[in-house]
């Protein structure tokens, strides 16, 4: 067993702790629009959720994510924010405007809409961003 | 260069303390930053992207392309963190620590 | 006396500025010229969000039955200001993990020593 | 699409950089081919903006759908385009050269220094093109930490340069953005054009003189104005190979450029502080010019010595500004295009000497031009130019710059850029000596050279080589063709026409 | 006038410049590369000589292709003087790529693509120079000048080389520089700086900025033209290959610098003005004292490319001398001194080259007897140096007669005094050798042993011309018709009848 803080009540606080911190952060995105919040936080949030688990379960995590999968992931998430700009764009509108999303909707209800979309965008990218620095810093050397 | 500095900054903080002289007072409700751009954000931001937290009207609407740019600072981060600390440590064995 | 408070305030950000200046003029240290370039920055920061305040406004998320300009906030500085920090956060992150790889090499984060390390 | 191209010059590399780590999990090849062509395209879709900018007048994009001041702005006119199209050329350029030096890294070297590399010029291209102050300092920030970060990647001395230059680029930033906080304190908007028109009225408050200053200590610390250089030498000196000609020729150019802006444009030359910043400039800049040309003398690496010249050249763009007047202006902004052209190609072919010898030194040059013709051929057309002999580019911004000085009657300054060419040739020439003429004494069996075990190759890779080439005949077109550059491109948008 | 109709002027240019991009190309095939030579010097002469009826009888060819700086076009302009010039150094690049192939060849060189190439470009700046219509473009040629001959005097890339070029770098790039902030001075001044017979700056500054404008631009064009004491770097260029100083010392590099100082003084400032602000006088005993000077310590020189290089600095003189009278006179010499000098300098330098070559010896005092070996050569160095001591019949006659008729005509028989001694210290430095060579025997040249013959021809060619130009100076191109021409332009004055007492 490789747990570097293996211990009963360690793993069983963990245990429920984590999934409290994954919804506390999707809320937080969600909820972004009406209260102090919004993507960087949840990304943080859910960071914190798998750093915590490799903090508890060691390398060996189940619940785990590569370095490597994870600034891919980041870019991945910018591109969302940077790809709704682009598709805004082929939509016809100007770059970034949302009232161009061809959906049948008003305005009013696009534009949440399309600060919904980046911020998942935001989310996922700060998510896997301290994800992959958490994995640089622990890495050792011989895991290249 | 002690003395170089010191004197650099005292110079900068009196430049600092003269330029706040022409600032607006804290607070003042009539001051331009209040007045000019600002209070469409608060009369209309609602009305407009229907988001009632302010901040984040202004971050992710009016001003959005800022925040792409912010999101990719983050991801900028990332990848520096990682160019600097995994690809170079890799180069420290292999070349036992090349400095060119 | 509103005037004067007010005044303050900036001179104290000026001298937190100035003293973060300093210290990244001053300190031989790579951790310490670090610390001192963070304080600069949150100066900065503090900098607007002063610039933005408005007395006896609340916080800028619209309340039912509370509208009028000058009830709120100006929400700009604030929306500038979380992209300064989050970017003020990630310079300090790369900055860290500069850090690390040189503490790595020189096992000294003393600019001098560092300096002949590097003459090597 | 065609409304789209100012964003879109911007936002494709920035696109690709984020793919960029995907695509190089994916397959090492496909992220060079998506970086390259995302230069590429790039370097087209600045082309077409630069050309209806040209045709139609000054183009406003709007961000988001909503007007200025409220939302941002891209401002693409004439100047504007000009210089992204610079960005994205060189850009382009360096790309093709890097190739090379990283065949052989990991995928997940491969891919970060693509995305690092695409998100300098991405942040680049956001500064010149932007219309909003404060995004101005989001793209700074973003071409900074990309390029702080890709700088760390080349060993162990340059995390330490990098450092150095995260430090001072931060604090630089820092300073901008205190005096955009003073500005905004009282104009209320972030608008460079809503600004400039709600500064006239009060050009005179304290706020607004501290303000400026700042913005020019923060642009100067950027584009490394003596005496606030530190940074650069160490910086370029152990800076990768495969970046360090782009990030040379460009990355100080732009603040140089928003210098311009700043002070020309919003605030206008003639009012409030401005004229007292430009006379310190001015000297400041002389300083620099002589003392950056005499440290270059100084210097035995090839690489530091440019780094060096540099300093000086860039002195050359701030005393432009100084002189004020608009063969100054015309001097300064054709030597933001020179000398970035120049620089580029001389670290091109710093780079190329290292592949081939592995030396830095200048004594190692010697007998270079019989193995690498086209190099040292490229390098003698842009040390030519460094030096300011004509038809070269570098002197026509020298004759601009001195048309202009003498216009103004500053005859120190007329002298400081004489004696300056004179010193470049000091050392430009004596590496011209090196490489030329002079024999090596039997210390042949020291030089590496890497192309003797591969067969079939000639001089250099046939990627680094073509970008060193184009280069160099890029300086003698645009010697000869700079009249075009200055009627076309810089005339309209120079304060006062360009009378 | 055919205002940029006429791309003649350019093309005189670019085809030595297109002959240097294929020489460079063909680096590996000599005779190729030597091909290219050849051609483009036959070309050239085609293209000069076909504009030369049209400039005779007084057109001037303008063509501005292409703006260069702002409000600046690259302007080539072809009148009389332009004319002399061009003619004359084409006419010279054809004599000397032969003389050169042979010089090249049996002294087994290295790096002579580089060399041939240089060479091509140094003939396309110097079209560029004589053609040029207003200083930037001449500014602009004259640095190509520069460049161009430098890779020509570092020729033999040893330490003796490297440092004559690096003395012949400074000296010219400092001049050039100065030079550069003159002509802005006076694009600044005169809001232009096409050149214009008679001059343009009159009334357009005081006359303290005016004189300081002339130092400058007579430290310019001075440094080429081997005023004293700008000289150094001449006698330092002289280890680069003999055709080589050829080239620098008779056609292009120093005419170059000679060239520049009638143009500034008939075109720029124009003799009246040139006189008022006292620049005139002083010039002239700026010369005067260089003429003399320098044969005194030509005389001292064993070397014989040294003695001739001394000698250069001297003749040099005789056409500053010549603009700095002021007089058309005066004028007229000085521009058909730049052919004379031409004539007789490259025929004394290839000479120099034959023997050089021949028989490896390069001091004068190893040449005893020289003349049993190589007749001919020595016979053409004889001409050559009484052509420079200003023997009747030769054409150095020619033109030292008018420069002294120029004197006496500004009143200054003071020049004409230094023109005669300058002469007979001519005779006592050059014509000695010839006498050596002839008139004394040594056991080492026994028997006739010539130089190659693609050397000889050129040499005794151009000794011929000295003297079929002595006899009758219009021969041929021209030359006197249009140096008349030129002074007449300049002088807005008819009156000077040709033949100037001759």
């Amino acid at each position: 067993m490789n747990r570097p803080f293996g211990t009963t009540i360690l793993d069983t606080a963990f245990r429920y702790m984590v999934p409290f911190i994954m919804v506390y952060g999707v809320y937080v995105l969600l909820h972004g629009e009406y209260s102090p919040g919004g993507g960087f936080q949840a990304g943080a949030l859910l960071a914190i959720a798998v750093v915590l688990t490799r903090l508890v379960q060691g390398r060996e995590a189940v619940f785990d994510m590569k370095g490597d999968t994870a600034i891919i992931l980041a870019g991945l998430g910018t591109l969302i924010y940077a790809g709704l700009g682009v598709l805004t764009v082929i939509w016809g509108g100007n770059f970034l405007d949302y009232a161009a999303i061809p959906l049948d909707l008003h305005a009013k209800e696009l534009r949440p809409l399309g600060i919904l979309v980046i911020e998942v965008g935001v989310t996922i990218c700060v998510m896997g961003v301290i994800i992959a620095i958490y994995d640089a810093l622990t890495r050792k050397d011989d895991d290249i | 260069m002690r003395i170089l500095s010191m004197v650099f900054s005292i110079m900068l903080l009196g430049l600092l303390m003269f330029g706040s002289l022409g600032l607006p007072l804290i607070g003042d409700k009539d001051s331009p930053a209040a007045e000019h751009v600002s209070p469409r954000y608060i009369e209309k931001a609602y009305k407009e992207t229907g988001s009632p937290n302010l901040v984040t009207a202004v971050l992710a609407d009016y001003r959005s392309y800022d925040t792409l740019g912010e999101t990719t600072v983050i991801f900028i981060a990332g990848a520096a963190t990682i160019l600097i600390l995994r690809t170079a440590a890799g180069r420290k064995n292999a070349e036992g620590g090349s400095d060119e | 006396m509103n005037e004067l408070l007010s005044n303050i305030i900036y001179f104290l950000i000026a001298v937190l500025f100035v003293f973060g200046l300093y210290g990244m003029l001053d300190k031989r240290n790579f951790m310490k010229k670090l610390m001192a370039m963070n304080i600069m920055q949150i100066s900065v920061i503090i900098f607007f969000l002063a610039l933005g305040q408005k007395l006896d406004a609340t916080l800028p998320i619209l309340v039912h039955g509370l509208e009028g300009v000058d009830q709120y906030v100006n929400p700009l500085p604030h929306a500038l200001m979380l992209t300064a920090i989050v970017v003020s956060l990630s310079t300090t992150g790369v900055a860290l993990a500069l850090l690390l790889r040189i503490q790595d090499r020189y096992e000294d984060l003393e600019e001098p020593e560092i300096l002949r390390g590097m003459d090597k | 699409m065609s409304q789209h191209y100012p964003v879109l010059t911007v936002i494709i590399p920035l696109i690709a950089a984020l793919v960029a780590p995907l695509a190089a999990y994916l397959s090492k090849g496909l992220v060079r081919v998506v970086s390259i062509t995302a230069v590429f395209a790039a370097l087209l879709t600045s082309m077409a903006a630069l050309v209806r900018a040209l045709t139609d007048g000054t183009w406003h994009y709007v961000f988001a759908g909503w007007a200025p001041p409220w939302g941002i702005e891209y401002v693409i006119d004439p100047l504007s385009g000009g210089i992204t199209v610079l960005i994205t050329f060189i850009g382009f350029m360096v790309a093709i050269y890097g190739l090379p030096f990283l065949k052989e890294e990991t995928w997940l070297k491969q891919g970060l220094h693509y995305a690092l590399y695409l998100l300098i010029i991405s942040g680049l291209l956001g500064m010149v093109s932007t219309g909003d102050l404060f995004n101005l300092y989001v793209f700074l920030e973003i071409s900074s930490l990309a390029t702080y970060g890709l700088i760390a990647s080349g060993g162990y001395r340059s995390t330490v340069a990098a450092f150095r230059y995260l430090i001072i680029g931060t604090a630089g930033a820092s300073f901008y953005l205190l005096g955009i906080g003073y500005l905004y304190g009282v104009t209320g908007t972030l608008n460079m054009a809503d600004m400039a028109e709600r500064l006239q009225p009060i050009m005179d408050s304290p706020a607004v003189i501290i303000g400026l200053v700042l913005i020019f200590i923060g642009l100067g610390l950027k584009m490394a104005l003596f005496p606030m250089h530190g940074w650069l030498p160490d910086a370029y000196t152990f800076a990768p190979p495969a970046v360090i000609p782009f990030v040379a020729g460009v990355a100080t150019k732009v603040p140089a450029y928003v210098l311009l802006r700043m002070f020309f444009y919003i605030v206008g030359a003639g009012s409030g502080p401005v004229p007292a910043i430009l006379t310190v400039i001015g000297w400041v800049a002389a300083l620099g010019i002589i003392l950056g040309s005499v440290m270059a003398i100084a210097q035995s690496d090839f690489r530091r010595m440019l780094a060096y010249s540099s300093v000086a050249q860039v002195g050359y763009i701030a005393l432009g500004f100084a002189i004020g007047n608009t063969y100054g202006l015309i001097g300064a902004v054709l030597h933001i295009f020179n000398h970035a052209i120049m620089k580029s190609c001389l670290f091109l072919v710093a780079g190329g000497v290292k592949w081939r010898t592995g030396q830095h030194s200048i004594s190692r040059y010697l007998e270079l031009s019989g193995r690498m013709p086209l190099t040292m051929g490229a390098f003698a057309i842009a040390a030519m130019s460094m030096v300011g002999l004509p038809p070269t580019a570098g002197f026509f911004s020298k004759w601009y710059l001195v048309l202009g000085a003498i216009n103004a009657g500053k005859w120190p300054f007329v002298v400081v850029i004489i004696l300056s060419s004179l010193l470049n040739a000091v050392y430009f020439f004596r590496v011209i000596e090196n490489s030329f003429l002079k024999k090596s004494a039997g210390g042949k069996q020291v030089l590496k050279d890497r192309l003797k075990t591969k067969k079939g190759l000639w001089e250099l890779p046939v990627a680094m080589l073509i970008p060193i080439v184009v280069l160099g005949v890029g300086i003698l077109l645009l010697g000869i063709f700079n009249e075009q550059i200055v009627s076309q491109v810089l005339q309209y948008t120079l304060p006062g026409g360009g009378q | 006038m055919e205002y940029g109709m006429d791309y003649r002027p350019l093309w005189a240019v670019l085809v030595s410049l297109i002959a240097a991009g294929l020489i460079m190309l063909s680096g590996r095939r000599p005779n190729l590369r030597e091909f290219w030579t050849i051609i483009a010097a036959v070309a050239k002469i085609v293209i000069v000589f076909s504009m030369l009826p049209v400039v005779l009888v007084g057109q001037v060819i303008e063509l501005a292709p292409l703006e260069i700086a702002k409000g600046v076009s690259l302007y080539l302009r072809v009148d009389a003087m332009g004319m002399i010039f061009a003619a004359l150094a084409s006419f010279l690049w054809l004599v000397t790529s032969f003389y050169s192939i042979g010089y090249m060849r049996a002294d087994k060189a290295k790096h002579q693509t580089g060399y041939f190439a240089s060479f091509a470009i140094c003939l396309s700046a110097t079209m560029g120079i004589a053609f040029a219509g207003n200083l930037l473009t001449f500014f602009i040629f004259y640095e190509i000048l520069t460049i161009a001959t430098y890779p020509l005097v570092v020729h033999k890339r040893d330490r003796e080389a490297i440092k004559g070029g690096r003395k012949y770098l400074a000296y010219t790039l400092i001049a050039g520089q100065l030079m550069l902030i003159a002509i802005i001075w006076i694009q600044v001044i005169a809001g232009g700086s096409d050149f214009q017979a008679g001059g343009f700056l009159a009334g357009t500054a005081s006359d303290g900025a005016l004189r300081v404008i002339a130092v400058l631009m007579l430290i310019g064009t001075g440094v080429k033209a081997g005023i004293m004491p700008l000289h150094g770097w001449l006698p330092s260029a002289m280890v680069a290959p003999t055709p080589v100083s050829a080239l620098l010392h008779a056609v292009a590099v120093v005419k170059a610098g000679a060239f520049g100082v009638l143009r500034v003084v008939g075109f720029v400032f124009g003799p009246q003005l040139f006189d008022e602000i006292g620049a005139a006088t002083a010039l002239a005993w700026i010369a005067a004292f260089t003429i003399i000077v320098s044969s005194l310590i030509a005389m001292r020189q064993d070397n014989l490319k040294r003695r001739l290089a001394f000698s250069t600095i001297g003749q040099l003189s005789y056409v500053v001398l010549g603009a700095a009278l002021v007089t058309p006179l005066g004028l007229l010499g000085g521009m058909y001194h730049i052919v004379a000098h031409a004539f007789m300098k490259i025929t004394l330098f290839f000479c120099a080259g034959a023997i050089h070559v021949t028989t490896h010896k390069d001091n004068i005092s190893e040449m005893k007897g020289i003349g049993k070996r190589m007749p001919f050569t020595m016979a053409a160095f004889t001409i050559g140096s009484l052509g420079i001591a200003g023997l009747p019949l030769i054409v150095g006659f020619i033109s030292k007669w008018n420069l002294a008729l120029g004197a006496l005509q500004r009143g200054q028989g003071i020049f004409v005094a230094v023109l005669i001694g300058s002469a007979l210290l001519a005779t006592t430095y050059l014509i000695p050798v010839g006498q050596m060579a002839f008139f004394t025997t040594s056991k080492k040249f026994p028997k006739i042993g010539e130089a190659r013959l693609d050397m000889l021809i050129p040499l005794c060619l151009t000794a011929s011309i000295a003297i079929v130009l002595g006899i009758f100076p219009d021969a041929g191109a021209h030359f006197y018709q249009l140096a008349v021409n030129s002074a007449q332009e300049i002088f807005n004055n008819s009156s000077l009848t040709m033949g100037g007492g001759w």
